[in-house]
């Protein structure tokens, strides 16, 4: 494995793909411009040329080419499908939806779909309305889809990983932010972590914060001007959100008695709209703060950049509502 | 005779099996009436024809990809009309335990990857299949149905594209029955033929009776040989026609009755049987052979009725398959 | 009017489209088998004889005649489109999200996009996992779109007239089971109710159930039996879904301090996890009982209608949760 | 010479225009290079004939439905370089707002119905928009362009086919620049012209040198007036070729220099520059009218970056029209 050049989030991807298909010869990408081009966002890059067969070029047909990756898995491939945007994904819900996931279930478990939806989602880069969508909350309610977020080059690789390997079909979400990211302390810093489980970021007495993805580096930085005005914030990376760790979510609450839920999404019908739901069901009574969400506000994301900043959520909003989940 | 499933390799097994299709299709209509089975179904009753020439050119383990009028190609491959049956009244020993009912009928065992509720939505899967298949250089090609309908689908269009630029052993089978629903194709589409499209992917085309099951097991055989080869996709159309209604609440405004006639007048099955007869099959061995066949029918509705309605420990169960082995 | 048969629920979306088409020659129908077929559930019915060039049977190209029906809308027309079952919707996800719902806002107001999106949605009958599903969750995270679900015959008819009168896009959800439903007390049992606005369905002290669609037939159920235990049930009917009726939701929880949430589609990510955290965001402290969720198990739903009784929610479960929520 | 926009009726309009927009695009990508824009964005240099000969051809009220790629389409149509640059830059000058920027670029007085960022997302918006004209017995025909990576979208076989059985007044545009960012269009099809596809919908095809802006205008021309006369709708290939990146994360590898070289060797604005001088035009004018267009593009930066950014209250709005009368 090269060392040359410092591990980041998006070279954690890469090495989990090759080491995949390294040790496995079912493994297949399917994916547009993930040859020579290395994918929109040089995830895949020379893969192509260590794997020829294996790595597909396909054309710009979304919906079929996620049922032609359903298709393989089927036939006994394990199918890691490339979404250039999220917001793409728009067109491919039947195949995911209506094939992927249910197949497992309504087959009675003559077949699983192996299958990986690996998307790059999340704004903050002026790319407007269609380039810019966090929707991950849609997937919430789709039975037989896991959800699984990274918000780390620490454990994107092993992740990763993870839902290859694993019989069901997984979507994969990679903020844009995070490709960059350096994995500090190299490849000893890499941790493993089973998909379901959440990730204890940082430990807090007063309020728990329920986030996932560049939403754990919205939620470290309230922590950090929090800590500094003496309050204690517990950070709390789901990682998995479906199915999510709720034993973890509950534990973290009941300890410190509130919770913000924090997401990059619209906040209406927002992957926290469930937390927070599960929250109050089963936690009601150990509460002695409030329970608030902070997310995207109800618009489409403008490009101007300044417009983009007031419709996405910030850390002074996270400061804000982790003041107001104080007040009693 | 023994009562083992029909051969169809055989005209007579092909006749018989044309015929169990219809008296299946018969029953479930019946069922409906009296109430017997919820929900809905598409009965393939005038295109059995296509459904057991397509699938009597293929071998027993070539995928096949269904649609929602996919008992024919269930039966065609599987010979058991029990288990259809039990899957379409919701019994454990349906394939799929009773969850996917007609639409989603699908068996491991018979390498039938599902019928489909999604109109188009098998086509893809299809696809994917057969791109398994060119990559693990198996000797397998995929057999995929859909209806004229389906063919004004996004999935038709993007899925034959990649079948063609990757080259892929999948037969694509249009049966074009002249409606969708309701919709006659020459309200749907501007060319006369499904066919006619295959050019925009630099497919091949082929033409077929789908009235006419030794020319469907021919052509489809062509077009299989063709895909084993290494030569790529073909896009078969076969012309056929559907003498019952789209599904249970289809009162058949939409065509006329002399249309029906014209084309009830070459019935798949008594054509069949008058060739057969041509050819010096003896009526004794026919009506032998049709008795078995209502029998097979009947018997299959009665195991089916006899059998077990899934048990909330079989129903309430995780939809994922438990494996998670870290790297 | 023809009075010869008696109204149901399908009649009166009949009606409602009529009455609009005539008044409003801008109106005009697309969906598969709308014509001579009527619609799939015989709601558009004679309208093709009517209005023979304003009813339009599109070929199966769910994405594209969804899209079709924006471009109309942007050429000045109000356009109703039928997407036969719902679970098709998974196909036009594409043109409902990044186009219909986002023009307005993103082309800073030059643009409306006044269509209604028609589809039937729902289970109990048998249609297995592609042909039952209650998807509305999905789109309360989308931003610009209106989600409008009647309950009954007595509101269906104005709240159509309403969607189409909206000059913004409208999905309109109408569930299988209502079509047959009769409307009582003829049409002087008509109701007019602005979009936005939920309807207070029964009075109740102790408990209230926000539900929508045919959730509210649970509801009554539950209600009947538990009224006969000395359980007063509230039952709230959103109607709008998005943006929905907040005011109203909080004012009854205040009143009887505990809220149970019920829906058809899945517990989770469901339209009522976004109604249970908004509730529990503000009402917290006026809680005397729990919250608690009741909708379909996390799975697809099966074919067999044994199966299907398990999946999804019924009374009993609807009696049990206002139970749980009772027990402090 | 006076400062009114290029009549795109006179060839030297259309020269100007064409340089025009090799100007913009180029001082747009300056601008991303000194980190003045952000995003990211698709430029048109080297396919300016396309557009300018398009637009040319059309009426100013005819419909316009854009791409990705579509700042040529919105500066043929609008001659308003300050309006696109705004846009870009996020203020509030820009037609949305800067709310769209270059993908979502809308604007209703020019009857330009937006850039679009989903690839194949505006073919059915522009067959929606013929559908309006069509009822609405308006003389207008729609213009829709697309690349060659859409023709492989489920959206482009839905529309073509619901544009032809509804015989509606729409040309499709589809500019052919041989790449869908780094896809080849051989290894995404198997036809060798996006045009092979029109006879699947039973479609008129048109070929064209997208390279020249004339043979653009003609063609284009001649299908808006069969759409007008009810004649129906029309595939239009354009083949051309951009001679920058896909957008600025782009390094070209996919394509070899040489290629580059000879379609450069094609330039249509070069190329027409030549032409129009041994038409008779004088190079003094030719050089006037080309400081005329750098001082457009120029003085459009400067209006554009002297303009405001939104404030809160005007992003903070509801996504909704206002208006709600009952029945
Ligand atoms: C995506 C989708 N759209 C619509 C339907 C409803 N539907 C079921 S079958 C059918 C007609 C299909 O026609 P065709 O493909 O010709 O098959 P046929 O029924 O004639 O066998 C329609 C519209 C569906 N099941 N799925
Ligand atoms: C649905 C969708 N898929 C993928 C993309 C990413 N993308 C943007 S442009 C493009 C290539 C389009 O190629 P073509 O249609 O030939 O237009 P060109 O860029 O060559 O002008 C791709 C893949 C997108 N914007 N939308
Ligand atoms: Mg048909
Ligand atoms: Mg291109």
């Amino acid at each position: 494995m090269s060392k040359a050049r410092p591990l980041t989030f998006r070279k954690e991807l890469y090495w989990a793909l090759r080491a995949e298909m390294e040790c496995d010869p079912r493994v297949i990408l399917i994916g547009e411009d993930i040859r020579d081009y290395g994918g929109a966002f040089a995830v895949t890059s020379d893969l192509y040329r260590l794997f020829p067969e294996r790595v597909l070029n396909a054309p710009i047909s979304e919906n079929s080419y996620t049922g032609v990756a359903v298709g393989a898995a089927l036939g006994g491939h394990r199918v890691v499908v490339e979404i250039m945007f999220m917001d793409f994904i728009t067109l491919a819900m039947d195949q995911i939806v209506n094939s992927a996931s249910k197949i497992h279930y309504v087959y009675a478990g003559q077949f699983s779909v192996p299958i990986v939806i690996r998307t790059p989602y999340g704004g903050y880069r002026g790319y407007g309305p269609s380039h810019s969508q966090s929707l991950a909350s849609w997937f919430m309610s789709v039975p037989g889809l896991k959800v699984v977020v990274p918000s780390d080059p620490a454990h994107a690789g092993a992740l990763l990983r993870r839902a290859i390997r694993d019989d069901n079909p997984v979507l994969f979400l990679e903020h844009k932010l995070l490709y960059d990211q350096r994995l500090d302390g190299g490849e000893e810093a890499r941790e493993d972590l089973p998909i379901g489980k959440s990730r204890l970021v940082r430990e807090g007495a007063d309020v728990t914060v329920v986030t996932y993805g560049l939403g754990v580096r919205l939620a470290l930085r309230a922590s950090d001007i929090l800590a500094k005005q003496g309050v204690g914030v517990e950070v709390l990376d789901l990682v998995t959100l479906k199915p999510y760790d709720a034993e973890a979510v509950f534990a973290s609450v009941r300890k410190t008695g509130k919770a913000v839920f924090l997401e990059e999404g619209v906040i209406t019908g927002g992957v926290m709209a469930e937390l927070c739901s599960a929250v109050a069901e089963n936690c009601l009574w150990d509460l002695d703060g409030g329970l608030a969400r902070v997310g995207a506000k109800d618009l489409p994301i403008p490009c101007a950049p300044s417009a983009e900043q007031m419709v996405l959520p910030n850390v002074p909003e996270v400061v804000r509502a982790v003041r107001r989940v104080m007040e009693v | 005779m023994s009562d083992t499933a029909p051969n169809l390799a055989l005209p007579a097994g092909r006749y018989e099996m044309m015929l169990m299709i219809r008296l299946l299709e018969e029953r479930i209509a019946r069922l409906f009436q009296e109430g017997k089975i919820h929900g809905t179904a598409h009965l393939c009753i005038g295109q059995e024809a296509c459904a057991v020439g397509a699938v009597s050119a293929a071998q027993r383990t070539d995928p096949i990809v269904s649609t929602h009028r996919g008992h024919g190609h269930f039966l065609a491959r599987s010979a058991d009309p029990a288990a259809l049956m039990a899957e379409l009244l919701g019994k454990v020993t349906g394939p799929c335990m009773g969850r996917g009912g007609s639409q989603h009928l699908c068996s491991r065992d018979l390498a039938f990857y599902g019928t489909n509720g999604i109109t188009g939505g098998g086509i893809p899967i299809a696809t994917g299949l057969a791109l398994s298949q060119k990559l693990d250089k198996t000797a397998l090609a995929v057999l995929c149905f859909f209806g004229d309908g389906a063919a004004n689908q996004g999935t038709f269009h993007e899925s034959l594209n990649m079948a063609s630029i990757w080259n892929l052993p999948v037969v694509y089978i249009c049966e074009n029955n002249l409606y969708a629903m309701s919709t006659p194709i020459r309200e749907s589409m501007r060319v006369s033929e499904v066919a006619d499209r295959a050019a925009a992917y630099g497919l091949e085309a082929m033409r077929l009776d789908g009235m006419d099951v030794d020319e469907v097991r021919e052509g489809v055989g062509v077009a299989l040989r063709r895909a084993r080869a290494g030569e790529g996709p073909t896009l078969v159309e076969a012309k056929c026609y559907r003498f019952c209604g789209h599904s249970k609440s289809d009162r058949l405004v939409y065509r006329s009755r002399e249309e029906e006639e014209r084309w009830r007048r070459r019935d798949p099955i008594s054509s069949y049987r008058e060739r057969l007869i041509s050819r010096g099959l003896r009526q004794d061995e026919l009506r032998q052979l049709e008795r078995r066949a209502a029998q097979r029918i009947e018997r299959a509705y009665e195991q089916a009725q006899a059998a077990e309605e899934p048990a909330p420990q079989q129903v309430l169960v995780p939809p994922y398959r438990k494996v998670d082995t870290g790297p």
